[in-house]
């Protein structure tokens, strides 16, 4: 019974925040809102006894959501919402889109035949998820680890405005590839500067 | 379950016991703000603006970095768990996969994108 | 029966809460007195917290111009329920733990990472400017902390092969974490006071921002604010007790006899942290953090896991 | 209300917390305040029970005064104080208690607190208006005070405009109109800050003389009967006549320390300060000690480093434009008034110069010449100062050009350009700008001396 109940009150709970996310003037509220969400979405995975992944779900949310407040605040006009704006845009396309996927989903959650595999009683889900992780080949672990190299290496090479060798947007050089002329000979060292490989048009 | 239970309980009741206690102030100083009074504090003087902003945050290359090292610690718990059972495999796995991601640090380091931008 | 004990463990946080609270203004006020070179006093000390909190109280609150009211209100009580969480994941003796979850240091976590949430929405929402800075600098903080943080409790976790915090504190019968993993408790205890923004690492309440994300509160609302941040300590105490230093184990005294003196002893140097280090400038502590803390929190995972492996054989 | 009652009853035995205005001639007053366990400095006027007014205001200052006052929560009051027991014509605070000892500051703000939270006295009302900033409600579509996106002003406010930035993302940037009481800047410094984030991109400087220098120089040369120390008295007599080397040295080393004490409260210190303050009220040549183990902890202090080293670098050419003092000799520029007289050569004088020019380095001259100053002060002995018309007082020289602290200022807004705002407020800190020398202008500064 209280299972029932609290498994309801959280669903209502994500459903409202959800709402709310598009109703918040104010981007903060809307990204907490979020987070509420996905909060409540956790917990409803710990009462389906995945208890790792629901809390899990709660500790990533806080830092992200955090991160999505402070990009939203700071590339939205009126990030604070002190002029009331809306959060919906293309209201038609929108209610279409939304009305659709819900059907498709819910027409999946109804109708799907899902596999009726029971647990046995006492299996830890947190440690099937590390066997299944590790279990006997290197593949998962290692190509999660380069790609989240490369996703770093990425986003920094595109966020960050300096460079070891100067500032980005100057087409920072590595020193050993630069063309040492002769103290004076400004034009020589102009003529094989490689920078205009890097970002054409310096000279025009 | 009875842990999460109580764990949602303690959660909600500091919680609403917070808010309840925040209201009582009403009944021990209730306030009545002016004008004057609302003003934020600079040192005395009013400002042009609303403090509110489209806030520059300096450290943004690090809150993506954060985000993939974020993900980098949903794998390392489930492998905590099964480390000891898996062996030395578990270790040399998750050796590689933590210099890999240490790399990133490094360069992220090297382009000096952790310093306020 | 379910419901009583979920009753019990509520009242019994709560009271361990009250006392830790209490227990942490009067350190503070004692450290504090004695490096001013003041008389220590201890007897008056122990009443100061309380006349402070009187003084407070009847002021009125006062607000700004257009401050987000709701999230304002929200902020300190969100602070005290995760620090609470935190608190009650934390076993004081074998079975007597209020949140029972199998994954405690993830529930711990996950309660740790809301803090930036509610220290950024105090900072945020009073439509400040100096506040606002300070509410962006505990996101700075949060951010950098937070990996040494969980990284350090999974090193824990590795001989226990276990989340939960009853297994980690009986992996250590023979030896204890602190010597085990001579790397964790300093970096669990420095991630630890940013989580509570408290000393050195009181970046987002400053006295260069003149008081930061609480500068514009006033009235009950500061003293829960205080009441809070000191609950982030001491929960923070509590589950370095636990991981690192044996929890309840000890001999003659029972179990959480132990395990409150061992939270004490790490309460203690936490609090004194603020009278003796200096607050850290925010940029150099990113980049430490990163480029240093981080590193040497997964070096403590391998020299934990390389110890396990040994210890298995 | 017996809760009330209760709480009143209980609340009785804090001591009062007070956030203090100071004006022209309290500056030797206010530090000490400190030390006095009836009350505490806070650092917002949201946390304090009394508004404190010290020294004397001119009408801007005034006018700031009463914008603080009304940030005070209900129930507050005023305290004031101002040498000669004078009070501007504009005076707003019609109902302050009024202190003519200093030495009766910190009981009357104890009494106040009391009375006003037992509800035997009426909080002082709001001296501003209660109008709005600029007209809002009912305009717009919701009423809201705004049009569009950005537009209006909502609330009473317009909201930020966008603004070039030197890693090319643009975005808004806001004026913070520092101070003048804003704590870790000194009492009295106006500064219009741009930020954008939490690094600033331009500082300027509203009004030149931020303390009326007509109230300075009236005040100036009777200053010492009234402070606790009668510091700068001495320094401005020091300037004609001649002076005990013993008596000027242990004020600048008291100088230094009092100093000291704020920055490190500044840098969260707070008790470690007081201690220091403590040591600074009873120094004395003959028991130096306490100074050398504060010097010796204060170069262990590895976190004091962290945050000093580096910041608020001061160039060498810079510090060449200075008129002298500690920033200057921290910076590698050797200039001394002391060298000039012949009552220091025979003491061996030598000043102490480091090089590096950041925080740190000033950090470092100032403890370091507070010890010299110690040991020249037991070395002299009886002897005189030469009246040489130009005495090196403990943030400059007097008798000058142009004051130190004024060139500090007129220096800020280059040296500010850039740093995240801890690291702006560390380097005003080291700078130690006395803000009663900065508002001195050239003619007044002799008319007092003259006087």
């Amino acid at each position: 019974m209280i299972l029932n109940v609290t498994f309801w009150a959280f669903s209502a709970l994500a459903v409202f925040s959800g709402w709310r996310v598009f109703r918040a003037d104010s981007m903060v509220r809307a990204a907490y809102w979020l987070l509420l969400s996905f909060a409540a979405v956790g917990i409803i995975l710990v009462l389906l006894k995945a208890e790792f992944l629901g809390l899990i779900l709660i500790l990533m949310m806080g830092g992200e959501m955090t991160i999505m407040a402070v990009f939203m605040v700071a590339f939205m006009m009126n990030p604070a919402g002190l002029n009331p704006m809306t959060m919906v845009h293309r209201n038609s396309v929108a209610i279409v889109a939304g009305v659709v996927s819900f059907l498709a989903i819910a027409a999946l959650g109804l109708f799907a035949r899902f596999p009726v595999a029971r647990a046995p009683a006492g299996v830890d889900p947190t440690r099937k998820l590390g066997v299944e992780l590790l279990g006997n080949s290197m593949l998962v672990f290692q190509t999660a680890g380069v790609t989240l190299l490369a996703a770093m290496i990425a986003a920094i090479a595109i966020s960050s405005a300096r460079g070891r060798y100067g500032d980005a947007d100057q087409g920072s050089v590595e020193p050993d590839q630069m063309v040492t002329a002769p103290a004076g000979d400004v034009a020589a060292a102009a003529a094989h500067d490689p920078a205009p490989v890097i970002s054409p048009g310096v000279h025009q | 379950m009875h842990g999460i239970a109580a764990a949602l309980a303690i959660f909600f009741v500091t919680l609403v016991g917070f808010l309840i206690l925040r209201a009582s102030e009403r009944h021990i100083a209730p306030s009545k703000s002016t004008a004057p009074a609302r003003v934020p504090f600079t040192g005395g003087r009013a400002p042009d603006t609303h403090a509110w902003n489209r806030y520059h945050v300096r450290y943004y290359p690090m809150t993506l970095l954060f985000l993939a090292f974020d993900m980098e610690m949903v794998f390392m718990y489930p492998w905590a768990v099964v480390f000891v059972d898996e062996g030395l495999i578990a270790l040399i796995e998750m050796f590689m996969f933590i210099v890999i991601l240490l790399f990133g640090i490094l360069y992220t380091w090297r382009e000096r994108a952790l310093e306020w931008a | 029966m379910n419901a009583l004990r979920v009753v019990i463990a509520v009242v019994s946080v709560g009271a361990v809460s009250v006392a830790g609270i209490y227990l942490a203004a009067w350190v503070d006020l004692l450290v504090g007195r004695a490096v001013a070179g003041l008389e220590v006093r201890p007897l008056d000390a122990l009443s100061a917290p309380l006349r402070w909190g009187a003084a407070t109280a009847l002021k009125t609150r006062t607000t700004t111009e257009r401050p987000d009211a709701e999230t304002w209100a929200l902020a300190p009580a969100l602070l005290a329920a995760l620090a609470a969480v935190g608190l009650a994941a934390v076993p004081l003796a074998p079975g007597l733990l209020a949140a029972d979850v199998a994954n405690g240091i993830v529930l711990f976590g996950a309660a740790m990472a809301l803090v930036v949430v509610a220290v950024f929405l105090q900072g945020w929402s009073p439509n400040s400017p100096l506040p606002m800075i300070g509410g962006y600098r505990f996101i700075a903080e949060g951010l950098s902390y937070e990996i040494p943080l969980a990284v350090v409790l999974i090193a824990a976790a590795l001989p226990a092969r276990s989340l939960a915090i009853a297994p980690i504190v009986t992996s250590q019968e023979h030896l204890w974490n602190i010597v085990r993993q001579p790397l964790g408790l300093p970096l669990y205890l420095m991630a630890g006071l940013g989580l509570a923004f408290w000393g050195p690492l009181a970046l987002p309440e400053g006295q260069d921002l003149a008081g930061g994300s609480s500068l514009e509160t006033s009235g009950v609302s500061r003293i829960l604010w205080r009441t809070a941040q000191l609950l982030v300590l001491v929960a923070v105490a509590a589950m370095g007790a636990a991981v690192f230093l044996g929890g309840w184990l000890g001999p003659l005294f029972p179990g959480a006899a132990w395990m409150i003196v061992k939270t004490i002893i790490l309460l203690v140097p936490l609090i004194a942290t603020r009278h003796f280090v200096a607050r850290v400038p925010t940029e150099r502590y990113v980049v430490v953090s990163w480029a240093i803390l981080i590193p040497l929190s997964l070096l403590d995972v391998f020299i934990a896991g390389i110890q396990a492996l040994v210890a298995a054989r | 209300m017996g809760v009330k009652a209760a709480l009143a009853r209980l609340a009785a035995g804090a001591p009062a917390r007070c956030f203090a205005v100071v004006g022209a001639e309290a500056d030797e007053i206010a530090p000490w305040l400190r030390l006095d366990p009836e009350l505490v400095i806070v650092d917002s006027p949201r946390a304090a029970d009394v508004l404190l007014v010290l020294g004397q205001l001119d009408d801007e200052m005034v006018r700031a005064a009463a914008g603080v006052h009304d940030a005070l929560p209900p129930p507050r009051g005023v305290v004031s104080w101002s040498p000669g027991g004078e009070r501007p014509v504009s005076w707003p605070f019609t109902d302050d208690v009024r202190v003519d000892d200093p030495a009766q500051i910190p009981a009357a703000c104890r009494r106040l607190r009391d009375e006003l939270l037992s509800g035997r006295r009426a909080s002082s009302p709001d001296i501003l208006p209660d109008i709005d900033p600029a007209p809002w409600r009912g305009v717009g579509p919701f009423g809201q005070g705004g049009a569009g996106m950005t537009g209006g002003v909502p609330y009473g406010r317009p909201l930020a405009a966008r603004a070039d930035d030197r890693d090319g993302l643009k975005l808004d940037q806001i004026l913070v109109r520092v101070g003048p009481y804003l704590p870790p800047f000194p009492s009295g410094l106006v500064l219009d800050v741009k930020i954008q984030g939490d690094v600033i991109q331009e500082v300027s400087i509203p009004t030149p003389a931020a303390v009326a220098p007509d109230l300075i120089s009236a005040g100036a040369h009777s200053a010492g009967a009234h402070s606790l120390t009668g510091e700068r008295a001495l320094f401005n007599a020091a300037v004609t006549q001649p002076v005990p080397v013993a008596d000027i040295e242990v004020a600048r080393a008291r100088h230094h320390l009092v100093w000291l004490a704020e920055a490190l409260r500044v840098s969260g210190l707070e008790a470690y300060g007081r201690r220091v303050l403590k040591l600074a009220r009873t120094v004395r040549p003959e028991a130096a000690e306490p100074v050398d183990d504060l010097s010796r902890w204060l170069r262990r202090n590895v976190s004091l480093r962290w945050g000093t080293s580096g910041v608020g670098m001061v160039s060498a050419s810079r510090a060449a434009a200075l008129p002298g003092g500690p920033v200057a000799r921290a910076a590698g520029d050797g200039r001394d008034a002391r060298s000039l007289d012949p009552a220091y050569e025979r003491l061996g004088f030598t000043p102490v110069v480091l090089e590096d020019g950041d925080a740190l380095a000033r950090w470092r001259v100032r403890v370091d010449e507070a010890q010299q100053a110690l040991a020249l002060a037991q070395r002299a002995g009886e002897s005189l100062t030469t009246p040489i018309g130009l005495v090196e007082g403990p943030c400059g020289p007097i008798g000058g050009e142009r004051s130190t602290s004024a060139a500090l200022v007129t220096m800020l807004p280059e040296l500010l350009v850039g740093m995240e705002w801890g690291d702006a407020v560390t380097t005003v800190v080291s700078l130690d700008i006395d803000m009663a020398e900065a508002a001195l202008p050239h003619d007044a500064a002799v008319a007092s001396r003259a006087s």
